[in-house]
C-alpha cells in the first residue's frame, strides 16, 4: 500500500465532486493510501497571481508545510490547475532562498522543501504501471473512440511539470490504449478552454471550448476525457450553448480518465458520480456493458 | 646586474586622474634592480617611445617596465621601441595599470597602491627575464581546402590566381555545396547555378588546383608551413580515368531511390551523379542501395559502360599529402524541426523548409518548379512562411540569429509569386534583419510589390484539417489573432554547425564555441584567422553567412594563406617549453596532457651514467606555449620560455614583498 | 638569491589598505585576462585587493604557485581561466579544472579555509562577471580574516 | 610455498631469464626479513616468503631496471604497474615472481591496517605466481566500508583542528626525506625539493617548509600512490602519510572513478580529463 497525502482543492468539493470521489475510489483499488491534508487551503489558483507573487507562493507552501507535518513526502493533487501551482511554488522555493526566507515568515513557520507533488496520471502511468493497470480492469473499453485532452496546465510549462510531452501529450492516450479504448490522435489536446472565462465572459469560452469539441468531433471521437475540473465543466456546461452558436449537434460526453478507469475496474456508475455530468455517457456505458 | 627601467605613463588623464604616476616613478625607483625610473603624458607617442629608447641607452638598461596599458594593446609597441635600443624585445614587459587599475577603481590612494604593486611584479618578473631568439621553419607551399562549396571554391581560384597549387577535399561526389541547391540569389535574382557553375568549371580545370571529390581529411599533424594531411578517397567504384560522364550507366539502372540533393522530393539512380553539372561529371555508386552489390545479381552499369570504368572491387584509399597552411570551408547543416511539437513533430509531409523549397522552385528540380503539397503533388496556391525556426531559440534550438532567413524566406515569397502569381504568400516573423546592399529595399519590394502578407508574431499551432494545415498563430502588431488553411508550410530552419564539426576541430587545433561553430582569432580584428598558425576559417562553419559574405571571407583567408606561403622561411613564437633532460625522469606525463602533440619519447645517453634512457622531447615548431606540460612536470624539468618558474615565483614574492607589515 | 624587499619598499605602502586582504590572482591571457582588460574597457568598478599574474593558459598555473601565495601569508587566490570548450590550447583548462579539484580538498583536508581559493571561469566577452567574481572572491577571503599561518609568533613556537 | 618459490628463482636464474632476483630473507633476529638480492642458483635457498615480508621491494626498480626478477606480493605489484604506466621500467625486462598472500604483520605481531581493507590477494599481474596450498576463498576486502574511517575521522573535524592537527604533525618532521626515499614511485632523479632556482620548499626543518614538502609530496603522489604505505612506515617521527595519501586517493577515486595500479594503459588521472569532470567549485 502506497501511502501519500492527498490535495483535492476547492474545485473537487464543490463543482467536480465527480472528479474527486471516482479517484478516491480508483486509487484505493490500486493500492493508494490517500490521507487528506488536514485543514488545507486554497492553491491561490490564477487569481492570487495577479494579487501578490509572494501570495501565489506562500498558498501552495503552506499545503506543503502542512504535508510535512504529516510525516509524509509525497502528495497528491488531481485538479490541473493545484498541481501547477503547487509544483511551480515548490520549485521557486527551492531556487530562490531569499523567498524562501519570505515565504516562511508570511507561513510563520518552516518549510523544508521536500515535498514531491504528484498528478494521479503521473502515478497511474510510471508508479503503478500500465501493465498492471490493464491486468487489473475486469471490462475492457471495446474500442471505444476517445479524445484525451490534457488542456494547458497539467504539461506546461515543461520544466516544471516535467512529465509529458508539452505538445502532444501521451499519457492518457496510453492509459485510453492500456483499457482497450482507441486513442485518438488530434489537434487541440492542449489548446486552452477559456478556463475562468467560462465566468466573466462567456464569449471567449463558447469560441476556444467550442473549437476543441469540434475538433474532437473531426476525429470521430465518441467522447472526451479530462484531468482538469475547468476544462470538464467548460467542455460539458457550455455544451449546449455552443451547440446552439454552431447550429449543429456536438452530444459528446465528457468524463474524467478517473471515472472512465473506474468503469474498467467495475466500480458502481453512481458512486463514480456519472451521474453528475451535463451531456449523458449513456451510450458509452452502454458499450462498456454497463445497463442504465 | 640587472638594470631595469620604468616608464610610467598617464595615458592623458587616464591613468593620471585616479593613480598618482609621480609617486608610481617614486616608489619604483626603490625596487629590487631598478635603476630609472620617469612617467610621461603619452609613452606610446613618438616622443614618449623616443624617451624609453634614449633612457635605456643612457641608463645601459637590461630591463623595462611599461606601466600603462594592456599589453594586448602596445606590448608589440615597447618590445620593438626596446630592440630597437639595443636590446633583446623579450626584456620588455608590460604592467597593466589602467585596463586592471585606474579605470577600475575610484579611491585615488588605493589605486594608487595597487599601480605601485603592479609595477613593482612587473619588475620582479623582468630581472628573471631571459632573451628570446625567434626560430624559423620552412613552408609548402600549397594549401590544404576542406570543403568544396562555394567557399572552397572561391579560395581555390584566389590562391591559384596568386600562383599557389591547392587541394580541395569535398565529401560528397561533387564540389557545389550548399549553393548549387539553390534557385536563385537575393536580392538580385541572379540564378545560382548560372553563377556558380563557371567557377565549378574554373576549379576542374585550373592546373594549379587538384579535386578529391568523395573524401575526407582522416587525420592531421605537423604544423603552420608543414601540415601532413592523410585523407581518404572512398571508392566510388568508377575509374575516374575511365569515365567520361557519358551518363549512359545511370540511365540504365533500375534502382531508384529518394534523392539526397533534391531533399528527397525526387528520385535518382543507384548510381548517379547528384546533380547534371556536377564537377567532376563522374558517377558514384551508392553501395546501400545497389543491387549488384547487396545481392550480385543487375550489373547492368558494368555491362552497359562503354569504357569499363565501373569497377566493383574498388577500395578507399588513403593518400598522405603535405601542405603548408589549411582553410576550413567545411559550410553548415540545417536544424532540425522535428523537435518542434508545435509544428507536428516533424510529421506533417506538407511541413517543409526553406531547402525544399529552393528544390521546388528550381525548373531543373524534382517538381520541374512547380511549388507542390509533397502529400499529393498538388500546387500549393497558399503558402505559410515561418522565420527564425531554432535561430533565436535559446531553450530548443541556437540562440544565436541565422542571419539569412529573412532574406530567402522574402526571396522564396517572392519566386512562389512569380511562378504562381495567384498563390498567397504569409510570412511569421520575430523581426526583419536585412542589413545588406539592396536587402532592406529588396524586404520592402516583396511586400508592396508583390502583396506578400508580413505578420509579426510566431506560430503556436500547426494541425491537419480537411486536407490542410490550420496554422495559428498571432500579428502581435494588430494584436489579432491569425488562423491561416495552408497548402504548404516553409520553416526558415537555422543554420547549424554539422555535427562532426568538434571532430575536425580537434583535428586542427582549433576551438569551437558551444554552438560548435568554429572561433576566429579575434572577432574583430581576426576574422577568418584561428589561434592554430596557418589554420584559416571561411563561410558558414565560422557563424551563418550568405553568399557574399562566403566569398569575402574566402577571399580573406586566401590572402591570408597566400601571404603566409609567400616566405620561404616563417618565424615562431619564442614562448614555448623546453625540456632540461639532466632533470628529466621520462615518465612522459607531459606527453599525455600537450594538446598539440609537440611532445615526444627520446633516448638518450645519461651525461652521468652513460646509459640509454627515456626523456621527453618537445617539437618547438609544434608548441604553442601553454604551458600545460610545464605544470605537469613534478621535478620542474620543463620550462616555459617567456613564463619561467623563476619569473612566475619572482612574482609572487613581489606580491609578499608588498604586503608590508600587517601582522 | 632572492633580494630580500628593502625598508624603504615596506614604508610606501599606504596605511589604507592595511587590514585589507591581498590576493594573487593568476589569468590566463586569452579569456580571463581579457575579461579583465574588459572590465576596465567598460569602467567596471570592483575592489583594488586582487594583484593579478599573467599566465599564457590556466593549464600553466602550476597548485604549487597558489601554495606559495598562502604559505608566504597571501589572504586568498583566484585561478581563472577560459570556459570549458573556449580554451584557447583548446583542453588546457579541463587540466586546470581537475588539478584544482583535488589541488584544493588537499588544502580544506590539511586545514586552509576553503574561503581562501577560488576558481573562476571569465571570458574574454565577461568583463561585467570579472567584476562580480572579484567582488564575491574578496568578500569571500575577508570573511575568512587575515592569513596567519605561519605568521611569526607562531613559527616561533614551533 | 617458499620451496616453490626457491624451485621458480632458480629456473629464472638457470634459464638466463634475470640476471638478479630481489626477494626476501631471514633478518638476524631470525623472525623478521630483510630484502637480499640473489645472483646465483646457490643463493636461492636464502630466499624466504611469509607474514613478515612487509617491504615493498619494487623500489629497488627505481635503480635496477633490466635482466631482474622480484618477489612482490599484489599491493608491490600495483607499483610496479604504476612505474610500467609511467615509462618507468619495461614490462619486458622485469619478471614478477608474484605471490599470493593473506596479509602481513608489523614487530608486534599485528596486521598491518592496509592489509585489513586489500583487495589484491593475488597479484593483479606477473610472470610466474606462487600460490598458497590453502588458497583464500575470496579476494575481497574484508572490510572495505572502513578504508576510508581514519580519513573520514579527520574530515569531520573542524578546519582549524585539521590545521592544528597537521600542524603538530609536520612539526616532528626532520626532513630526513626517508618516505621519498621507499616510495617507489618517488623516482625523480633530482627532486623539487633540491631545486634552488627558484626554491620552492625552504629547506632547513621549518614548520613552514616542513608543511610545503608535506603538501608537494602529497599532491605530487596523488592519483598515483597505490598506498603501499611504506612511506608511513619508514617515517622516524610517525607522521601518519597514510592519511595524507588515502585522502587524495579517495577524492580522486569520488570525482574521477579512478585508483592507481591496476592499468598500465591508461592515463594517470591528472594528465587525464572528461568533458564533464566535477566543477560546482568553479565560479
Amino acid at each position: 500500500m502506497m501511502k501519500t497525502a492527498y490535495f483535492p482543492g476547492c474545485s473537487l468539493h464543490s463543482t467536480a465532486k465527480e472528479y474527486d470521489a471516482s479517484w478516491r475510489l480508483t486509487s484505493r483499488k490500486l493500492g493508494i493510501e490517500l490521507q487528506e491534508i488536514p485543514r488545507w487551503i486554497c492553491c491561490g489558483a490564477a487569481s492570487a497571481q495577479v494579487t501578490s507573487h509572494l501570495l501565489s507562493v506562500s498558498l501552495p507552501c503552506r499545503n506543503l508545510a502542512l504535508v510535512e507535518e504529516m510525516g509524509l513526502d509525497t502528495v497528491i493533487t488531481p485538479c490541473a490547475a493545484c498541481f501547477n501551482r503547487l509544483k511551480v511554488a515548490n520549485q521557486e522555493v527551492a531556487e530562490n532562498l531569499q523567498l524562501k526566507k519570505d515565504v516562511e515568515e508570511v507561513l510563520g513557520k518552516p518549510y523544508g522543501g521536500k515535498v514531491t507533488i504528484k498528478h494521479p496520471l503521473e502515478v497511474i502511468v510510471k508508479d503503478i504501471g500500465l501493465e498492471e493497470v490493464r491486468k487489473m480492469a475486469r471490462r475492457k473499453l471495446q474500442g471505444l473512440k476517445i479524445a484525451s485532452y490534457y488542456g494547458c496546465l497539467l504539461v506546461r510549462p515543461p520544466k516544471v511539470t516535467s512529465f509529458d510531452d508539452p505538445e502532444d501529450p501521451q499519457s492518457m492516450d496510453n492509459l485510453v490504449t492500456a483499457l482497450g479504448g482507441e486513442a485518438l490522435p488530434w489537434a487541440f489536446k492542449t489548446e486552452c478552454c477559456g478556463a475562468s472565462f467560462s465566468l466573466s465572459d462567456t464569449d471567449i469560452v463558447f469560441e476556444l471550448s467550442g473549437e476543441i469539441l469540434n475538433g474532437a468531433l473531426e476525429a470521430e471521437a465518441e467522447c472526451i476525457i479530462v484531468a482538469c475540473p475547468l476544462c470538464q465543466s467548460n467542455l460539458d456546461l457550455r455544451q449546449k450553448g455552443i451547440e446552439k452558436r454552431y447550429g449543429k449537434k456536438l452530444n459528446l460526453p465528457i468524463l474524467y480518465f478517473t471515472e472512465l478507469l473506474g468503469l474498467t475496474l467495475d466500480m458502481n456508475v453512481r458512486e463514480l458520480g456519472l451521474s453528475k455530468h451535463m451531456v449523458s455517457p449513456a451510450k458509452i456505458l452502454e458499450k462498456v456493458g454497463f445497463e442504465i | 646586474m640587472a638594470r631595469i627601467g620604468v616608464f610610467v605613463c598617464h595615458c592623458g588623464t587616464n591613468i593620471a586622474a585616479t593613480v598618482d604616476v609621480k609617486k608610481v616613478a617614486q616608489a619604483a625607483k626603490s625596487f629590487p634592480g631598478v635603476r630609472f625610473t620617469t612617467d610621461y603624458r603619452y609613452m606610446c607617442s613618438d616622443p614618449g617611445q623616443d624617451l624609453v629608447r634614449r633612457m635605456t641607452k643612457e641608463h645601459s638598461l637590461t630591463g623595462i617596465v611599461v606601466a600603462s596599458c594592456s599589453p594586448s594593446l602596445h606590448e608589440k609597441t615597447f618590445r620593438k621601441c626596446t630592440k630597437d635600443a639595443g636590446l633583446n624585445p623579450y626584456f620588455c614587459e608590460m604592467a597593466n595599470i589602467r585596463e586592471q587599475c585606474s579605470w577600475v577603481h575610484d579611491d585615488r590612494e588605493e589605486a594608487t597602491s595597487k599601480a605601485i604593486d603592479i609595477v613593482r611584479l612587473t619588475a620582479a618578473k623582468v630581472r628573471k627575464n631571459k632573451p628570446l631568439q625567434t626560430a624559423f621553419i620552412p613552408v609548402e607551399k600549397r594549401v590544404l581546402i576542406i570543403g568544396g562549396g562555394i567557399s572552397g571554391i572561391q579560395a581555390a581560384i584566389d590562391i591559384a590566381f596568386a600562383g599557389f597549387k591547392t587541394v580541395i577535399v569535398e565529401r560528397e561526389p561533387s564540389i557545389g555545396g550548399r549553393m548549387a541547391m539553390f534557385d536563385k540569389t537575393f536580392p538580385t535574382l541572379d540564378c545560382a547555378a548560372c553563377i556558380l557553375t563557371p567557377k565549378m568549371v574554373e576549379v576542374s580545370q585550373n592546373d594549379r588546383i587538384k579535386l578529391y571529390t568523395y573524401s575526407e581529411v582522416e587525420t592531421v599533424s605537423g604544423y603552420v608551413g608543414n601540415f601532413e594531411v592523410k585523407i581518404r578517397r572512398k571508392a566510388r567504384l568508377i575509374n575516374e580515368d575511365k569515365c567520361n560522364g557519358c551518363g549512359t550507366c545511370w540511365q540504365r539502372c533500375p534502382v531508384r531511390v529518394p534523392s539526397e540533393f533534391d531533399m528527397n522530393l525526387g528520385k535518382r539512380k543507384a548510381i548517379y551523379v547528384p546533380f547534371p553539372q556536377a564537377v567532376p561529371n563522374v558517377p558514384v555508386i551508392d553501395r546501400e542501395h545497389c543491387v549488384y552489390l547487396s545481392k550480385k545479381k543487375c550489373g547492368i552499369c558494368k555491362k552497359a559502360c562503354p569504357f569499363e570504368a565501373i569497377d566493383y572491387e574498388q577500395e578507399d584509399e588513403i593518400i598522405e599529402e603535405k601542405f603548408g597552411t589549411i582553410i576550413v570551408a567545411t559550410g553548415f547543416t540545417m536544424f532540425d524541426h522535428s523537435i518542434y511539437g508545435e509544428y507536428g513533430y516533424g510529421k506533417y509531409k506538407n511541413v517543409t523548409t526553406g531547402l525544399h523549397f529552393e528544390r521546388m522552385l528550381n525548373s531543373a528540380g524534382p517538381t520541374g518548379g512547380k511549388v507542390i503539397r509533397p502529400s499529393d503533388g498538388k500546387e500549393a496556391q497558399k503558402v505559410v512562411f515561418i522565420q527564425c525556426v531554432g535561430s533565436r531559440d535559446e531553450a530548443r534550438g541556437v540562440p544565436y540569429c541565422s542571419r539569412l532567413c529573412c532574406m530567402y524566406t522574402a526571396k522564396q515569397a517572392l519566386l512562389l509569386k512569380e511562378h504562381n502569381p495567384g498563390a498567397e504568400a504569409y510570412v511569421f516573423y520575430i523581426d526583419i534583419r536585412a542589413a545588406g546592399k539592396n536587402y532592406e529595399e529588396f524586404v520592402e519590394r516583396v511586400q508592396d510589390e508583390y502583396g506578400v502578407t508580413y505578420l509579426r508574431g510566431r506560430v503556436s499551432k500547426i494541425f491537419e484539417r480537411n486536407g490542410r494545415l490550420r496554422v495559428k498563430g498571432c500579428d502581435t502588431l494588430s494584436g489579432a489573432q491569425i488562423e491561416i488553411d495552408a497548402d504548404l508550410v516553409v520553416l526558415a530552419t537555422a543554420l547549424i554547425a554539422r555535427p562532426d564539426a568538434p571532430g575536425l576541430a580537434h583535428m586542427l587545433h582549433i576551438p569551437y564555441d558551444q554552438n560548435h561553430l568554429f572561433t576566429e582569432a579575434h572577432p574583430k580584428l581576426a576574422p577568418v584567422e584561428t589561434v592554430t598558425t596557418g589554420v584559416f576559417l571561411t563561410g558558414a562553419c565560422q557563424s551563418p553567412k550568405d553568399v557574399p559574405d562566403t566569398v569575402a571571407t574566402a577571399s580573406a583567408a586566401s590572402v591570408k594563406a597566400c601571404g603566409l606561403l609567400s616566405h620561404d622561411k616563417l618565424p615562431i613564437e619564442p614562448q614555448i617549453a623546453r625540456v632540461n633532460v639532466d632533470i628529466c625522469s621520462g615518465c612522459l606525463a607531459c606527453k599525455d596532457v600537450c594538446p598539440f602533440g609537440a611532445i615526444e619519447k627520446e633516448e638518450i645517453v645519461d651525461r652521468i651514467t652513460q646509459e640509454k634512457r627515456w626523456v621527453a622531447k618537445i617539437t618547438p615548431s609544434l608548441c604553442n606555449g601553454c604551458g600545460a606540460c610545464n605544470t605537469t612536470c613534478r621535478p620542474g624539468a620543463i620550462d616555459l620560455d617567456g613564463f619561467t618558474e623563476e619569473q612566475i615565483f619572482a612574482e609572487v614574492d613581489s606580491l609578499v614583498a608588498g604586503k608590508g607589515d600587517e601582522k | 638569491m632572492k633580494d630580500s624587499p628593502s625598508v624603504e619598499d615596506r614604508d610606501l605602502e599606504p596605511k589604507s589598505s592595511e587590514g585589507k586582504a591581498k590576493i594573487a590572482a593568476f589569468l590566463c591571457k586569452w579569456c580571463s585576462y581579457a575579461g579583465a582588460d574588459l572590465a576596465g574597457g567598460s569602467r567596471r568598478k570592483y575592489p583594488a585587493n586582487v594583484r593579478i599574474i599573467r599566465t599564457p593558459c590556466s593549464a600553466r598555473i602550476n597548485p604549487l604557485f597558489v601554495w606559495k601565495c598562502l604559505e608566504e601569508g597571501l589572504d586568498g587566490v583566484l585561478v581563472s581561466g577560459c570556459h570549458p570548450g573556449e580554451c584557447h590550447y583548446t583542453e588546457g583548462n579541463y587540466h586546470t579544472r581537475r588539478t584544482f579539484a583535488v589541488f584544493r580538498k588537499l588544502l580544506e583536508y590539511i586545514g586552509i579555509e576553503s574561503e581562501r581559493f577560488h576558481m573562476s571561469w571569465v571570458s574574454a566577452a565577461e568583463g561585467d562577471k570579472w567584476a562580480e567574481v572579484v567582488k564575491e572572491v574578496v568578500k569571500t577571503v575577508e570573511s575568512a580574516g587575515p592569513n596567519k599561518y605561519f605568521s611569526k609568533s607562531e613559527e616561533a613556537h614551533g | 610455498m617458499v620451496e616453490q618459490l626457491r624451485q621458480k628463482a632458480k629456473e629464472l636464474l638457470r634459464n638466463r631469464k634475470v640476471e638478479l632476483i630481489i626477494g626476501y630473507q631471514r633478518s638476524n633476529n631470525n623472525i623478521f626479513t630483510t630484502p637480499c638480492f640473489i645472483e646465483t642458483e646457490d643463493e636461492v635457498s636464502r630466499l624466504v616468503w611469509d607474514k613478515h615480508c612487509i617491504y615493498n621491494l619494487s623500489s629497488y626498480l627505481k635503480e635496477i631496471k633490466k635482466g631482474v626478477g622480484i618477489v612482490a606480493k599484489g599491493c608491490d605489484v600495483k607499483s610496479i604497474v604504476a612505474l610500467i604506466q609511467e615509462n618507468q621500467i619495461d614490462r619486458d625486462q622485469v619478471k614478477i615472481i608474484g605471490v599470493e598472500c593473506q596479509g602481513q604483520v608489523d614487530e608486534k605481531g599485528q596486521s598491518l591496517e592496509k592489509c585489513q581493507s586489500c583487495q589484491v590477494h593475488i597479484p593483479g599481474i606477473y610472470d610466474v605466481l606462487i600460490r598458497s596450498k590453502t588458497p583464500l576463498s575470496k579476494n575481497e576486502p574484508e572490510e572495505s566500508a572502513e578504508e576510508y574511517s581514519a580519513v573520514e575521522e579527520l574530515e569531520a573535524k573542524s578546519t582549524p583542528e585539521r590545521w592544528r592537527f597537521w600542524q603538530q604533525q609536520f612539526e616532528k618532521c626532520i626532513r630526513c626525506y626517508a618516505c621519498r626515499q621507499i616510495c617507489p614511485l618517488c623516482y625523480c632523479s633530482e627532486c623539487i625539493t633540491e631545486k634552488t632556482v627558484p626554491q620552492w620548499i625552504r629547506p632547513s626543518p621549518s614548520l613552514r617548509g616542513n608543511t610545503t614538502w608535506n603538501v608537494v609530496r602529497a599532491f605530487h603522489l596523488a592519483g598515483r600512490c597505490i598506498d603501499c604505505g611504506e612511506c608511513e612506515r619508514v617515517c622516524p617521527v610517525n607522521i601518519p602519510l597514510r592519511k595524507l595519501n588515502k585522502k587524495l586517493q579517495k577524492e580522486i577515486m569520488a570525482m574521477f572513478n579512478y585508483m592507481p595500479g591496476f592499468d598500465s594503459k591508461n592515463k594517470p588521472p591528472l594528465t587525464d580529463f572528461r568533458l564533464d569532470d566535477p566543477e560546482e567549485f568553479v565560479r
